[in-house]
Parts: structure tokens; C-alpha cells; sequence
């Protein structure tokens, strides 16, 4: 580990599929700009440090961290706290780490339901239901595993987090602007965006983006993507009846499923300002159903057999739902 | 910057303070909500006193409060008296709020312990909303001197004929080929038996004559542009086939013409008239229309004995004549369109269509009509034969949930009138058939009374059936009239040779097409709405639309000639105002967020969305926008917003009731 | 009792976890191998559209989500008993030779080749790719980002994305490619066979031209008799993308081949307290614990044991370099662990000669690539291999296609029993009492599972990149007396 | 403090219809629970299915969202968009895990006052039955699955 006076540099991974360090590694040459530009501190995919060195620094020393994946259990919580100790900048980076992405599905069951489907799968051979134990004493001494928490958190559910850069993963090319700004922020040539901004993104949606030909909607029938016959290369998925997020969904990736004809799934989460995600989908596609009838409207509704996956697919453990507090009840009664 | 804000809290007498301890609810608001910016928490007896109203403006003055809440009444009370006050101490008006504590808190709860913990939670609603109030200024809109009048009955023709004499131009559209409406059709008007048409053409050729009025008959409005004080209106002018220029309305043309059709319109299909026709005789204008469905020469390509014999030089006969649209510029538009009459034979078991001597009651009024197709006589279908006795059936297809459940409102005058003609001209027994006589409004029940005396019957009781199925010899030949006689408690049978249906008022077939062109609402049985049924019945709620006649709700002659008149009045102080101001209530697209989606595009009535092709952004036009908010609802990527009732003020209201901001530091940290 | 944790911060369902423990004599008692990271995949898909599962699915793995976009497709296919048309299906298998080409490419410069290259012994700072290019010449680190990019170009042409594609749906593909796509993917193909040549012509040179390394891997201590699993064609040909998975005894004898929907009567996973990842093995052999042997249901997943559960490779140079691995190494099947970064480098071949045959078929470019399902949806297995290891996906669902049920054994699972035997055979040939453990020594342990190429360290492909372990040699009482701490 | 559980409900009103009815119910003194706290919006075409879900994860037990009848919308037609997002809105609570019962739409003209009310009162009754919403404890992994099976009910006409 040099230390070159350069500022320093970190990146990690918490319950993430890795994607986002393959986003990363994917921006080409601009890996030798950081290089050049950063000391890495603490990069478990590319460095030689650990948490413990990570301790050992003085609290803020690391200019800048990229933390990608989502709080799934307590290990994940601990290294999030040292890293927001340790660094002046904490980026939420990728979809987990901002609102939970795929994994933040899981906050739909209790754990115990998502032990007792994995332990005991149609192959799983189970006779004596056995499931994984936080603390295990075998032979040889006690072994542990992490405590696996109720829900998955987003990391600015358990840390303040400076900035947010959104995507599943984040595109190469925002990530190598994003590594531009710093650099020229570094530099003196560029100032930082406003404190809980999110970077790497547009503040429009996907259909700004989009090439697709649009019209005035109405809908008739939603429709799953593989009933169609032919999907129209040209003309905007929604308008064929395929449940399209890309309406609602920020822009930054350059709509690259609707360009190969895929239904845009959400993964860059909500437009600027926008305060629950899922929301702004129903209210959008609820809209435009052409019927003022009950009965026809939910004969259309039909179409979208999973509504809570479709809105909230990416955005379920970072919605406003999972924020809930608890409201003042004295209804009748003088207490606060 | 952050907020001074005063919290008011009304006794309103004891109206309020019966329920709610005041007292404790402002000194709690001054005390806990503090840190949302609360620097003063007074009560007062009466808010809404001028008194009250200067201890709001003092404070503004002596504290410089910055936003001010009011807990009093409702605000569709007040609201615009403390809005009032607060602009008279320099602060914008609207960033004052009014939350009710009254019609929905100290009037509805008893328990006053929960009554004031309510309070505390709505006042905590009003704070945090009115922390996010924005300053707003109404928007000004200058209005076009110019109106439109749709529909050329009483109602349009009394409204068109009021602004034209004070004047300002009238552009009077009407589909038929004359105007006078329905009234035209009448012989006498109750209760004054006034001959309808010696009352009505002096009014028809005014119109025609006007300087100001520039008349569209045989016209239809095609398109509507704009917003108020600038409507542009496409009209389509119809074929008439006939040069206006040169017709001289000898009649000469109708007279030759060799074929005859029923004349479902003005005759209502009790009369005939020729394919190339006027309407009736004092028809305004006096030039004929060919009816090209039924002209031998539009059917077969020969006849044209119209042309042959037309005397005028040049010859007015043109049947190459074209439909003509054209635009016109209207400041504001008075819809006036009518009714249509129930059709009876939707009632089976009353033998309409059926039994010949069963007739409408428009039918029976061109009977009456001297001018109609019996010349005025009283006749059976056969034309010869003077009933002996006629049966007159009220409320057919009115108060009846299997057809209308609303009262028709003339039905009731309509029969007597009836009744009164009918005896008077042939002497024969008369019994009606009535579920209430509603016969409210000056001299009707004097003319009831007549009625009585001169010896009508009247039977209380809905009518079962009509039949021609005779049980006794005496009901041979007849049409006999089965109902219940209520006061008597029995069923009755009455043999007549006649039956009079007053059928009921309905909207217009096209009222829904008509509604949405225009921009306005229709109720559930497809009567426009007014902007408020008691203070406001000729407005709409799309500024310079106004409504007047039947097209609101049945109603009679000198109802509708009122509105006619209280609609120009409206659209006349508009005018001399020159301009509009209107609730800065709207909605705007950022254009930088919007993504160009278009799911917008579909959801206003109002036409305000317009989609920008080049740049691929929508925009909403302000002077269209009503503020209803549905795009700010709709907008996926949240790029719309709208004033007065944004998402910040309704969160900070959410998060207020729900007393979330008692924990809540003024300075929200972000991330 | 002392203990040796080492700590790599690694991927799949987590971070992996390797537990040491020595006996009084200082001998290795046991190690366990953990993987202390669960997500519940299995359960927040149910009740998902069928047809998003291989959407859902990818986000398991960002490193192979292709393997998991197509076995999600494959199975979801099944769900509505609807085939893709042969375009369809040529596509797919496009796609995914593109991203073995990139998969592998990438695992075997950035990962494996610092092992072999500079020596497991060499210095911490030099095992790493940078050592490697220095080594063998600035010109390679070119051409592997250039092989990486083009596997990657294949990917997203086909599959809408470079991570995480998106055009798989039930009964082929949202869309097709273009005249001018399939010309740039045929030559990305044609380079990439020169690529795999010169790639074996590299590890020819250094690796097996060198007596150490050989003897390495000839040697006991990464040798397991255990049985191998892989896909093949009809012809019991190496096929990636489709076929039945093919059973070969330790013995070399095949003991069977199951279709997809034969794959509970052959494979079961076993439950241990101390780890969130479940163990597969050979249901029809059965569990007799982390052993060696006929007898043991303890099976492998990898390149090397899909070449030995195939007959031969179904392109000609990659069936050329297949006969010569199996002569070199004296005749099949081969069970050196070492050996799979060898099987690893036929399989890339293999991959380039797929991606040229495909490319040039004349129906790759038609647009008969989707067959709408007319069945009514309820039960599918679909399986492809993944780099990895065998990669099966199993979907149950109602009647309108909406997830009741799901099972899925991800490639690395099924190694995870070897794995661990792997670790504990390796510590207990290189921890002796006394033995002092140095890095390079650990280095060694971890040769043991970086050979599986386990998920949970595929991620660092392509940089620099070491695995960090840390391994705390504790004493009786618990106490850490030396902290080691190495970065490979 | 009282053993009884008093559930808060949001209300969400129409200026033209709903909100002038339950102006109505206090000029007609008309009681109803203390337990519903209404806002005021132009139209129900303004409801963002977002205010429901900030007032459900704020702590509300309930939302009724009220509206002009259809057809009588003062806006036209904007009180269908109101219909229609809710139908969306409630499929996807209650895929959530939220009782339907939690969330409904009314519809009232300016003059159902007494209706209203009623309506009022009967949603607050439900309400109690139903007990707290308690999404906090939920989301602390100690709430129930969520599935819950039963149809969305009819619009209250």
C-alpha cells in the first residue's frame, strides 16, 4: 500500500451480485485514471486491505467511497458504519445500495418463510429440517455465520449517504463521467453537485431516451410480453399493451432493454424528485386505461397479474412504505 | 428562510368553543409547534369580524408573519375574507389558509376532549401545509367582445337579443333551418293562454333583423379552440340549396314541390311538410332548405321543379351548393340548446304508436295550433271525428325509475292547458291522471283552479295500463285507462276516445358529444352542470361557458327566458370588465423532466395539454388549465406540478394531521 | 485446539469463509467452508410472472447472469411446453458462447495466470495480471481486454445489455440481429480462435513446459476421485447451451444422462447448520459425508468435468486440443483440480468455434426468433452450463404463468462439497505440526478452490485482482498468536 | 387512555363534491367518529396514489378517498382517473400485505351529507376491527406474510 499523498479511494461490496464491480471494471482505460488519480484504500475485488486496516485510518480519510449492495445482514450493517466513519464522500452505488434492487424482494416474506422454502426445496434432502444456526458448536469449536436480518435495508436506511448513483449496475459510461467530475473536482476545474444529489443519471425517464415512436395512450389490454406476435420494433411498448417502466423509470442508461425490445424493468429507480416510485407506475398506467367502468377496468387490470412486483421490483426495501414510523395515536386522548 | 407563522383560532360564538377548547388549542399551537415556525397562537370570539380580521393584519404587521392559519369555518366560507385580510396587510393572499374546525370538527364530534386533540391535528395539517404555500398572483385574461349563443330557442334567442341591445356582437348558431325552438310549436302558453306564436315571432324577427346578431341557422358548432375570452369556434354552415341572396321566401317553391314527407321535427310527425321547406310560416330566416334525403332530384338526379318554377332572378335554386365552415372569435359562449321530448312508445303498456288515438303531447300541441295540420281543431287520428272524452296522462316518463326519476316540471301546467283547450274547443269530458299536482310559480295554481271549475276530472294515481281490450259493452270501441284513484283507494277503468301523453323533458340525444365539445360536465341523466345549483345556475365550471334554457333541467318559458337573460347579463359584465381574473390554480410541465411520454396527452377535457412534436415535451396552457390537478396526479416522472395544491403542500398536510411534525426538526437533513 | 480463519471477501450468496481448526499437535483437525450470506431468491420469486424470472434471476450473479437469463428462459419455456424456433435457440446459444469466451478468457489471465505464470510462491505484488503482462509481454494485455470486449459486444448485441441481458423470453427472443451484426460477430469469432490458440499455445509453454507445474498438478495434494457432471449434445458431444446432463464415475464409467425434468431423481442437497449454502450430491449414490470415492455422491462441475463427462468436443480443433489433454494426461476421466484451468482453455476454443458456426448459419439472421406459447403454463427445469458448473432452474406455476414454486441449484453449489474437501486436503498437506504458514503457503490452500473458479470469486476477474484472506492461527485458549494476511 | 384501539384515517376530498358534504354533515350537526382527519384537494383526479401510501407509512390506519359521483365530476370526467388508480392502487396494497378494508374510495355529492357521514363512520368501525396497521412492527420482520387472498371489493357506489 503506497502512500503517495494521492486521495484516497474505496469500493465495496455488501449482499450484492457483483455486477456492479463488472460495471465498473468495464470502463475500459478510465480504471488507469483512477489509478492515477486515486490511492485505493480498500477495494476487496482489486486491493489488498481489510477491515481492519479500514479501522486503523483516521475517520474521514477516504475521500471517496463507492459502496454497492444492500444491507442483508449484520456484517453488512458493520462494514457500512466503518466506511461512513471513514470516508467524507459515501456513494450509494447501484441499484441495492440506493433502494434495494431484486434483493429487497425478500422484504416481502419473513425470513423464517424464506428459510423454510430454501431449506427445504424440492431437491433439498431435509429429513430432519435443519436450518442454518447464527452460532454453531461443532467439534472442533464454535463456528458463526452473520445474523440475517428481517428485511433488507438500503444503505441510507442505516447511514447518511452523500450522494446516490442509481442503475442495475450503473451504465460504464455514467461511471466513467461520474470518474471524470471527481477527477476535475480534484483538480479544482468542477464542484461537487448539492449533498443528496444523484449522480451518473438524467433527471428525465427512460422515454426521454427512448427511440421508440410514441402516441397519444390509451389502453385497451396489457398484454405479457411473450403472447405478443410480433413486437413492434418501432413503436413504444406500452402502446403494445407490454407493461413498460421506462415511463417513470430515471433515464441515464440510454433505454437499452426498450431498444432491444425488452420491457424496461426499473432498474434505475425513480426521476429526480419523485417520492415513491411504484406510485408514480399506477398512477401513470391507471391513467390511461380506457374504461370508466369497474367491472372493465379490472377485467384490464388483470393484465398486470403481480402489481407489487411490477411497481416495485427494484424499489421495494427503499420505498416510502419501508420508511414507516409511527404516527402520533392520541386520537381522544391529550398525550404529546 | 425560514417561516413566522400565526395560528387564529375561532370561537365562532360558541359554535366552535362549545367543543373545542380554543383556548388550549391556540396556546398548544403556539407552544408545540414552535419549531415548525409558530411565533404567535391567538383565539378570538369571532375571526371573521373586522375586529378579527385586524388583530390577523396587526400581527402581520407587528410580528412580520410570514403565513398565516385561520381555524374557523369552512373555507368555502371565508376563505376569501382572510385571504382578503391578509392582502390588505401585504401579504399574498394565498399564503393564508383556512382549515375547518368547525363544520368538521366542533359540529360533528362531541366528545371534547377528542374534539380539541382533532383540532390540534387539523390546525397541525394547516401549518405545515402553509409552510409550503407559495405567493401566487391570479392570472389576468383579456376577453373578446364577441359571443356565441348556441341554439336558437327562447333561451338563446332572449340571451342573444340582451347582449346584441347592449351592443356587442352575437353570432346565434342554430342546426334547424329557423330559429324559435320548441316554443315555436306551441299554440297557447300557460298559464296566460298568450298565443305562443304572437309572443315569440316579434322576438324571432328582431333577431334576424339585429345589427348585432349575425344569425348561423341550419348551422352546427364543429370545433372548439381556446380558452375564455378566446374561443375560436368552427361552424359549419349547412347546405341550404338555396341562395340566401337572392330568395325572396315567396314559397312559391314549396308549394310546387311534388313530394310530400312526415314531418318528424316541427310537426313532430303529427303533420307533412315538402322536401324543400320552411319549417313553419313566420320562420326567421324566411328561406327555405331542401331536404336532400327526401329530394327526388338528389335521389333520382331529375325533378327540380323548385328551380323550374322559382321566380327570382337569379334563380335561387343552387344545387350545387356546398357546406361552409368557417371560424369565428368569441370571448364567451352561452350554450342554449334544448331539450328532446320523451318518446312515449318506450312505455308499451301506454299503446303509444299502438292505439291511434294515443298522441304525444307535442302532437297535441301542433293539433291545437291553427296553423298546424287540423288548422286548431281537436280531432282523433282520423281527422273527423270530435273526442267525447280525453284522458290526460301526467308524468309519462317523469318520476319513474325505469325512465327518468326527475320531475319534468311543465308536465303538470302542460295538461292543464290541455285541458282547458280541450273542453273549451269540443266540450268533452276530460280526466287526468296525476301523481301531484305541482303547480308552484305565479297565477299557475289560480289557473288549476279555473280548470277545476270548468269541470275537469282528476284522478290521483299513476296509469297501469291504456287498452283497447274492452271488458263492458260501454268500453266498446274506446281506449279505456286503467290507474289506481289513490284518494279513493281503487282501481278505476275510464273509457275515452282520446289520450293526451305529457311525455317528459329530456337532454338533447347528443348532450354528452355536445359537452365534451364545449368542455363542460353533464350530470348523470345528461343535464349540463352548473358551476353551483343555487348561487351560480348559469355557469359552468369551464370559465366563459355559460348554459341557460332546458339544457340545465326542465324547465317552463319564463324560467328559461330568465336565464337566457341572466347568462348575458354574466357574459355582459365580462365584456365591460375587459378582462378575467382567474384562481391561480394550474398546473405547468418542467420541461427538462419531462420525458416526452404523452401519458398526459389523454387526460384533460379541457384540451390545456398540448404535445410539442419538435422538442418531444408537453406543455399545459394556463388559460385552459381549470386546476383540477389530474396530470400533476398522472405524471410519471413527477414533471409536472401544480400551484395551490402541490405534492408539497399535500405531504406536509399528510405529515401535519398525522402529527408527524411534533418530532421533526425545522431543518430536515437530506440523505 | 487452534484455529485458522481465513476471511476472503468474496461472492455468491455472500462471502466465503474458511475455518481451520489444528489439533494439539498443530495437524489440521477440520476445516469448514462457509458461506454466511443468504437472499431468499427461491422465495420473492414466487409469485413473479414466469416470464421475469430470467430477469429476476440474473441479479443473482453479476458476473454470469447470461448462465442465469438462460437457464430462466430455458425453464420458462418449459413452463409453457413451447420450443423457440431454431433461430430462436441459435441465438440464445450465440449469446452465451460470447459470454464463455469472455468468462473464461477473463478467469484465466486475471485469476488463474498469475498462479502458473509467475509461480505460486512468487511475491504477493507480482501475482496479479500486471506480473503476468510484464512477464509474458504487453502485447497479451491488449488482446485480453480486447477478448473480453468482444465476448461482451456478443452479449449485449444479442442480449440488449453487458450486464444483466434482457431479450430471453418464453419461447425465444424479443428480437433478432442484423445482417451487419452477424458479419461483426463472425469476425470477433474468427479472431477469437486464434485468441484460444494462442492462449493454449501460451499455457503449453509456460505451464506444461515446466517440470514444477506439471508435477503440481500431476500431484496428490489437488487430486479428487470424485464424479464428474456436464451437458452434452446426442452425441454426447460438450454443449453449453442444451442437452442432458451426462453422470461419469470416478471409475470413468457413465453411469446415466437426465434430461432437465429428470434432475430431483439425480440430484439432492444437503443441510448443514453452519452454512446458509446448501451441499448437492448425487442423489442416486448418496451422502456419506466430504469423502472420496464410487461411493460417495460428492460430484463435480466444471470445465474439466464436463470434458470427462462428454465423449469428445463438437468442433474440430477444440476435439483436437480434447484428445491431446486426455493423452498428456493419461487417459480419462482426469481428476487433478489443477487441470481445469487446462479443460477451461479447450472450452474457450470450443466457444470460438461455436460463436463462427453460428454466425455463419444462414438462418441466424431470419426473424423467426419467437414462438408464441399457446400451452397453459405449469412446471419447467431448464439447465445450461454455466461456466461454473451446471446451472439448473426449476419453475412451478398456476395457470396464468405466476410463480408458485421455485428451485434453484446455481453453478458453484455444486462444487461446494468438492471445494470444501478440496481446502481441507490442500491444508492438511501443507499445514504440518511445526510447518510455519507463510503466503505462499495459503496461496497454495486457495490454488484448491480458485481451480472451481467459485462465484463468490469470479468477480474479481480482469484486474488485478487477489483475493484477500486473512488467517489467524489461534492457540488453545482462542487467542490469535500469529495473523497472516495474503492477497492473491 | 382508553383500551379501545382509535384508529387515525386520512380522508382525501373533493373541493366540489365531498368536501361541501361534509361541510354539509357539520351545518346538519351530523356526528360521526373524531378519528378521520380530512384534506382538501381540488379534485379526486388530483389523488396521487402516492399521499396514500406517505399517509399509510405515516402512521394513518386508513385512507377513504372521496369523490364527485360518476358523471357528475365538476372537472368532467377526472373522478374515472380517481376510479381507476385506485383499483390499480389497491391490487398492489394488498399484494403489500395492506386489508383492503384499509383503503376505499366513496363517492359523494355536495348534497349526501348524512350519507357521508355514515360512510365515515362505518370506514373508522372497520377500521378498529381491523386493529393498527402497524407497518413499523412489519417492517421489523414481525409482521404477517403478505398475501392476502380476498378480491378487491366494489366501489361504494
Amino acid at each position: 500500500m503506497s502512500t503517495n499523498g494521492k486521495p484516497k479511494f474505496a469500493m465495496y461490496w455488501a449482499a450484492s451480485c457483483g455486477g456492479c464491480e463488472i460495471a465498473v471494471l468495464n470502463i475500459g482505460e478510465k480504471i488507469l485514471d483512477v489509478d492515477a488519480n486515486f490511492e485505493i484504500a480498500f477495494w476487496p475485488v482489486a486491493m489488498d486491505a481489510k477491515y481492519k486496516d479500514v479501522e486503523a485510518m483516521p475517520d474521514k480519510s477516504i475521500l471517496l467511497t463507492l459502496f454497492n449492495g444492500g444491507i442483508r445482514n449484520k456484517e453488512n450493517e458493520e462494514i457500512a458504519h466503518l466506511l461512513r466513519r471513514k470516508s467524507q464522500i459515501l456513494v450509494a452505488f447501484g441499484s441495492c445500495a440506493c433502494e434495494g434492487c431484486i434483493p429487497g424482494l425478500a422484504n416481502l416474506s419473513k425470513p423464517q418463510d424464506i428459510f423454510d422454502t430454501v431449506y427445504r426445496s424440492v431437491s433439498t434432502e431435509n429429513p430432519d429440517q435443519i436450518q442454518p444456526q447464527y452460532e454453531f458448536q461443532m467439534p472442533e469449536g464454535q463456528i458463526t455465520i452473520p445474523e440475517f436480518y428481517p428485511v433488507l435495508k438500503t444503505l441510507d436506511q442505516v447511514v447518511p449517504v452523500d450522494y446516490y448513483m442509481p442503475g442495475c449496475p450503473p451504465e460504464s459510461h455514467q461511471i466513467a463521467a461520474v470518474v471524470d467530475l471527481v477527477i476535475q473536482v480534484l483538480k479544482g476545474e468542477a464542484t461537487l453537485p448539492p449533498a443528496g444529489a444523484t449522480i451518473g443519471a438524467g433527471e428525465s425517464t427512460v422515454c426521454d431516451d427512448c427511440p421508440r415512436e410514441r402516441n397519444v395512450k390509451t389502453i385497451k389490454e396489457f398484454v405479457r410480453i411473450q403472447d405478443v406476435k410480433r413486437i413492434d420494433p418501432d413503436l413504444c411498448l406500452l402502446e403494445q399493451g407490454i407493461p413498460c417502466n421506462g415511463l417513470a423509470t430515471r433515464n441515464g442508461c440510454g433505454a437499452l432493454c426498450p431498444t432491444a425490445s425488452a420491457q424496461c424493468i426499473g432498474c434505475y429507480g425513480p426521476a429526480d424528485g419523485v417520492v415513491d416510485y411504484g406510485a408514480r407506475l399506477i398512477t401513470a398506467y391507471a391513467s390511461v386505461i380506457d374504461s370508466n367502468d369497474p367491472e372493465e377496468i379490472n377485467r384490464i387490470l388483470d393484465g398486470i397479474p403481480d402489481p407489487v412486483g411490477q411497481f416495485y421490483r427494484f424499489n421495494l426495501a427503499g420505498s416510502i412504505m419501508r420508511a414507516g414510523t409511527p404516527a402520533w395515536r392520541g386520537n381522544g386522548s391529550e398525550g404529546g | 428562510m425560514s417561516e413566522k407563522v400565526g395560528v387564529y383560532v375561532c370561537h365562532c360564538g360558541t359554535n366552535i368553543a362549545g367543543t373545542v377548547d380554543v383556548e388550549n388549542v391556540s396556546q398548544w399551537a403556539a407552544e408545540h409547534l414552535e419549531h415548525r415556525g409558530v411565533v404567535i397562537g391567538r383565539d378570538y370570539k369571532f375571526m371573521c369580524s373586522s375586529l378579527g380580521q385586524e388583530l390577523i393584519q396587526n400581527d402581520i404587521n407587528e410580528l412580520g408573519l410570514t403565513r398565516v392559519v385561520v381555524a374557523a369555518c369552512s373555507p368555502h366560507l371565508h376563505e376569501q375574507t382572510f385571504r382578503t385580510a391578509c392582502a390588505r396587510a401585504g401579504l399574498n393572499p394565498y399564503l393564508c389558509e383556512l382549515v375547518s374546525i368547525r363544520e368538521q370538527v366542533s359540529w360533528v364530534h362531541t366528545d371534547k376532549s377528542a374534539a380539541t386533540a382533532k383540532a390540534k391535528a387539523v390546525i397541525s395539517g394547516g401549518v405545515e401545509r402553509v409552510r409550503m404555500d407559495e405567493p401566487l398572483q391570479p392570472l389576468l385574461v383579456p376577453i373578446h367582445p364577441a359571443t356565441m349563443v348556441v341554439g336558437g330557442g327562447i333561451a338563446g334567442i332572449q340571451a342573444a337579443l340582451e347582449i346584441a341591445d347592449s351592443g356587442r356582437q352575437v353570432y346565434l348558431v342554430e342546426r334547424e333551418p329557423s330559429i324559435g325552438g320548441h316554443m315555436a310549436q306551441f299554440d297557447k302558453t300557460f298559464p296566460t293562454l298568450d298565443c305562443s306564436a304572437c309572443i315569440l315571432t316579434p322576438k324571432m324577427v328582431s333577431v334576424g333583423s339585429h345589427p348585432n346578431i349575425t344569425m348561423l341557422t341550419w348551422s352546427e358548432v364543429e370545433n372548439v379552440d381556446g380558452y375564455v375570452g378566446n374561443f375560436t369556434v368552427t361552424v359549419r354552415q349547412k347546405a341550404r340549396y338555396v341562395n340566401t341572396d337572392s330568395c325572396t321566401g315567396c314559397g312559391i317553391c314549396w308549394e310546387k314541390c311534388p313530394k310530400k314527407i312526415l314531418d318528424d321535427v316541427y310537426e313532430a310527425g303529427f303533420g307533412q311538410r315538402k322536401a324543400i321547406y320552411t319549417p313553419f310560416p313566420q320562420a326567421v330566416p324566411k328561406y327555405p332548405v331542401i331536404d336532400v334525403e327526401n329530394c327526388i332530384y338528389f335521389i333520382k338526379g331529375k325533378c327540380k321543379a323548385c328551380q323550374i318554377f322559382c321566380p327570382t332572378e337569379p334563380n335561387s335554386i343552387d344545387f350545387e351548393q356546398q357546406d361552409e365552415l368557417f371560424d369565428v372569435q368569441v370571448g364567451n359562449i352561452i350554450l342554449a340548446t334544448g331539450y328532446d321530448l320523451f318518446d312515449s312508445s318506450r312505455i308499451p303498456q301506454y299503446g303509444y304508436g299502438k292505439h291511434a288515438n294515443v298522441f304525444s303531447s307535442l302532437e297535441f300541441e301542433r293539433m291545437c295550433n291553427a296553423s298546424g295540420p287540423t288548422n286548431g281543431d281537436i280531432l282523433l287520428r282520423d281527422k273527423k271525428t270530435i273526442p267525447e272524452s280525453v284522458g290526460i296522462v301526467h308524468c309519462v316518463g317523469s318520476r319513474d325509475k325505469n325512465y327518468n326519476e326527475y320531475c319534468s316540471t311543465i308536465c303538470c301546467m302542460q295538461s292543464l292547458k290541455f285541458a282547458h283547450l280541450v273542453m273549451e274547443r269540443t266540450g268533452a269530458e276530460v280526466y287526468n291522471f296525476y301523481i301531484d299536482m305541482r303547480t308552484a310559480f305565479k297565477d299557475y295554481e289560480e289557473f288549476y283552479q279555473r280548470v277545476l271549475e270548468e269541470g275537469g276530472h282528476f284522478i290521483r294515481g299513476k296509469v297501469a295500463e291504456i287498452t283497447d281490450a274492452a271488458r263492458t259493452p260501454e268500453e266498446e270501441g274506446k281506449l279505456i285507462i286503467q290507474a289506481e284513484d289513490t284518494l279513493i283507494g281503487k282501481q278505476r277503468r275510464i273509457p275515452v276516445d282520446m289520450v293526451i301523453l305529457s311525455a317528459a323533458i329530456e337532454p338533447r340525444y347528443d348532450a354528452q358529444e355536445v359537452a365534451k365539445q364545449f368542455g363542460i360536465a353533464c350530470s348523470a341523466n345528461n343535464w349540463f352542470i352548473e358551476r353551483h345549483p343555487k348561487l351560480d345556475p348559469v355557469s359552468t365550471m369551464t370559465e366563459g361557458i355559460f348554459i341557460a334554457g332546458c339544457v340545465q333541467g326542465p324547465k317552463d318559458i319564463p324560467a328559461s327566458v330568465v336565464q337566457g337573460a341572466a347568462a348575458a347579463a354574466r357574459v355582459l359584465a365580462r365584456i365591460q370588465q375587459g378582462e378575467i381574473s382567474l384562481e391561480p390554480v394550474r398546473a405547468s410541465v418542467n420541461e427538462d423532466k419531462c420525458s416526452g411520454c404523452r401519458i398526459c396527452n389523454n387526460l384533460c377535457p379541457f384540451n390545456a395539454i398540448i404535445f410539442h412534436e419538435d422538442r418531444m415535451v408537453t406543455e399545459v396552457n394556463p388559460a385552459l388549465c381549470q386546476g383540477c390537478g389530474t396530470c400533476v396526479a398522472a405524471c410519471p416522472a413527477g414533471a409536472i406540478s401544480g400551484t395551490g395544491y402541490s405534492n408539497e403542500q399535500i405531504f406536509a398536510q399528510i405529515d401535519g394531521l398525522l402529527m408527524l411534525n411534533l418530532e421533526q426538526p425545522l431543518e430536515v437533513v437530506v440523505g | 485446539m487452534q484455529r485458522v480463519t481465513i476471511d476472503p471477501i468474496t461472492r455468491l450468496e455472500g462471502h466465503g469463509k474458511i475455518e481451520i481448526f489444528l489439533d494439539d499437535d498443530g495437524d489440521v483437525a477440520n476445516t469448514y467452508f462457509q458461506i454466511p450470506e443468504l437472499r431468499g431468491f427461491e422465495r420473492f420469486c414466487v409469485g413473479r410472472p414466469v416470464e421475469e424470472l430470467p430477469l429476476l434471476t440474473n441479479r443473482i450473479c453479476g458476473v454470469c447472469p447470461e448462465a442465469h437469463h438462460m437457464a430462466g428462459a430455458k425453464a420458462a419455456d418449459a413452463v409453457y411446453n413451447v420450443e423457440p424456433p431454431r433461430t430462436g435457440k441459435m441465438l440464445r446459444e450465440l449469446l452465451y458462447s460470447g459470454f464463455y469466451f469472455t468468462d473464461h478468457t477473463t478467469h484465466f489471465y486475471a485469476l488463474a495466470g498469475p498462479d502458473f505464470v509467475m509461480g505460486p510462491t512468487a511475491p504477493v505484488a507480482e501475482r496479479n495480471i500486471l506480473g503476468v503482462i510484464h512477464k509474458v509481454g504487453l502485447e497479451i494485455g491488449g488482446k485480453v481486454i480486447q477478448a473480453r470486449k468482444y465476448g461482451h459486444s456478443i452479449v449485449e448485441m444479442i442480449g440488449g445489455r453487458k450486464v444483466h441481458p434482457c431479450t430471453s423470453i418464453p419461447g425465444g427472443l424479443t428480437k433478432g440481429i442484423t445482417e451487419d451484426q452477424r458479419k461483426e460477430i463472425e469476425e470477433m469469432g474468427r479472431w477469437g480462435i486464434e485468441f484460444a490458440q494462442f492462449s493454449l499455445s501460451l499455457f503449453n509453454d509456460i505451464v506444461l513446459g515446466n517440470k514444477e507445474y506439471v508435477e503440481l498438478i500431476l500431484g496428490d495434494i489437488y487430486t479428487h476421485q470424485t464424479y464428474s457432471i456436464g451437458l452434452v449434445d446426442e452425441n454426447n458431444k460438450v454443449n453449453f447451451y442444451d442437452g442432458k446432463v451426462s453422470v461419469v464415475a470416478p471409475d470413468g464409467e457413465r453411469i446415466g444422462k437426465y434430461a432437465p425434468s429428470e434432475y430431483t431423481d439425480w440430484i439432492a442437497e444437503r443441510v448443514e447448520p453452519w452454512t446458509y449454502l446448501k451441499f448437492p450430491y448425487l442423489k442416486k449414490v448418496g451422502w456419506k459425508g466430504f469423502v472420496d470415492g464410487k461411493d460417495s455422491g460428492v460430484y463435480f462441475a466444471t470445465p474439466l468435468s464436463r470434458l470427462n463427462a462428454a465423449d469428445s468436443m463438437a468442433t474440430p480443433l477444440a476435439q483436437a486440443e480434447y484428445e491431446k489433454f486426455y493423452e498428456t494426461l493419461g487417459g480419462k476421466p482426469v481428476h487433478q483440480r489443477l487441470a481445469i484451468h487446462w479443460a477451461r482453455l479447450i472450452e474457450l476454443l470450443y466457444s470460438a468455434e461455436r460463436i463462427v458456426e453460428l454466425a455463419t448459419d444462414p438462418e441466424i439472421t431470419s426473424d423467426d426468433y419467437h414462438t408464441v406459447p399457446t400451452e397453459t403454463p405449469s412446471e419447467g427445469v431448464g439447465i445450461v452450463e454455466a461456466p461454473r458448473g451446471t446451472l439448473t432452474h426449476h419453475y412451478k406455476t398456476d395457470e396464468r404463468g405466476i410463480v408458485t414454486e421455485v428451485n434453484l441449484i446455481v453453478g458453484t453449489t455444486n462444487n461446494y462439497a468438492p471445494i470444501s474437501m478440496s481446502i481441507k486436503k490442500a491444508a492438511q498437506s501443507l499445514i504440518k505440526k511445526g510447518t510455519v504458514v507463510n503466503e505462499g503457503l495459503l496461496n497454495m490452500v486457495e490454488m484448491a478452490f480458485r481451480a472451481y473458479d467459485p462465484c463468490f470469486g469470479c468477480a474479481t476477474h480482469s484486474l488485478p485482482g487477489q483475493m484477500p484472506l486473512e488467517v489467524t492461527i489461534r492457540d488453545a485458549n482462542g487467542e490469535p498468536i500469529e495473523v497472516l494476511k495474503q492477497f492473491c | 387512555m382508553t383500551d379501545t384501539f382509535e384508529p387515525v384515517i386520512i380522508g382525501f376530498t373533493c373541493n366540489w363534491c365531498s368536501y361541501r358534504a361534509a361541510d354539509l354533515a357539520g351545518t346538519a350537526r351530523v356526528k360521526y367518529p373524531p378519528n378521520i382527519r380530512l384534506i382538501r384537494l381540488m379534485c379526486s383526479g388530483r389523488l396521487d396514489p402516492t399521499f396514500v401510501i406517505k399517509a399509510l407509512s405515516g402512521g394513518a390506519d386508513g385512507v377513504l378517498i372521496t369523490g364527485c359521483h360518476p358523471g357528475e365530476c365538476h372537472y368532467i370526467e377526472q373522478n374515472y382517473k380517481a376510479l381507476r388508480r385506485y383499483l390499480l392502487l389497491r391490487r398492489t396494497l394488498q399484494g403489500l400485505g395492506v386489508e383492503p378494508e384499509r383503503v376505499k374510495l366513496v363517492w359523494a355529492s355536495a348534497a349526501e351529507g348524512v350519507r357521508l357521514a355514515a360512510e365515515f363512520t362505518k370506514m373508522v368501525e372497520e377500521v378498529r376491527a381491523l386493529g393498527p396497521l402497524n407497518w413499523p412492527n412489519w417492517l421489523q420482520g414481525n409482521g404477517y406474510s403478505a398475501k392476502i387472498e380476498s378480491q378487491p371489493e366494489e366501489v361504494a357506489a
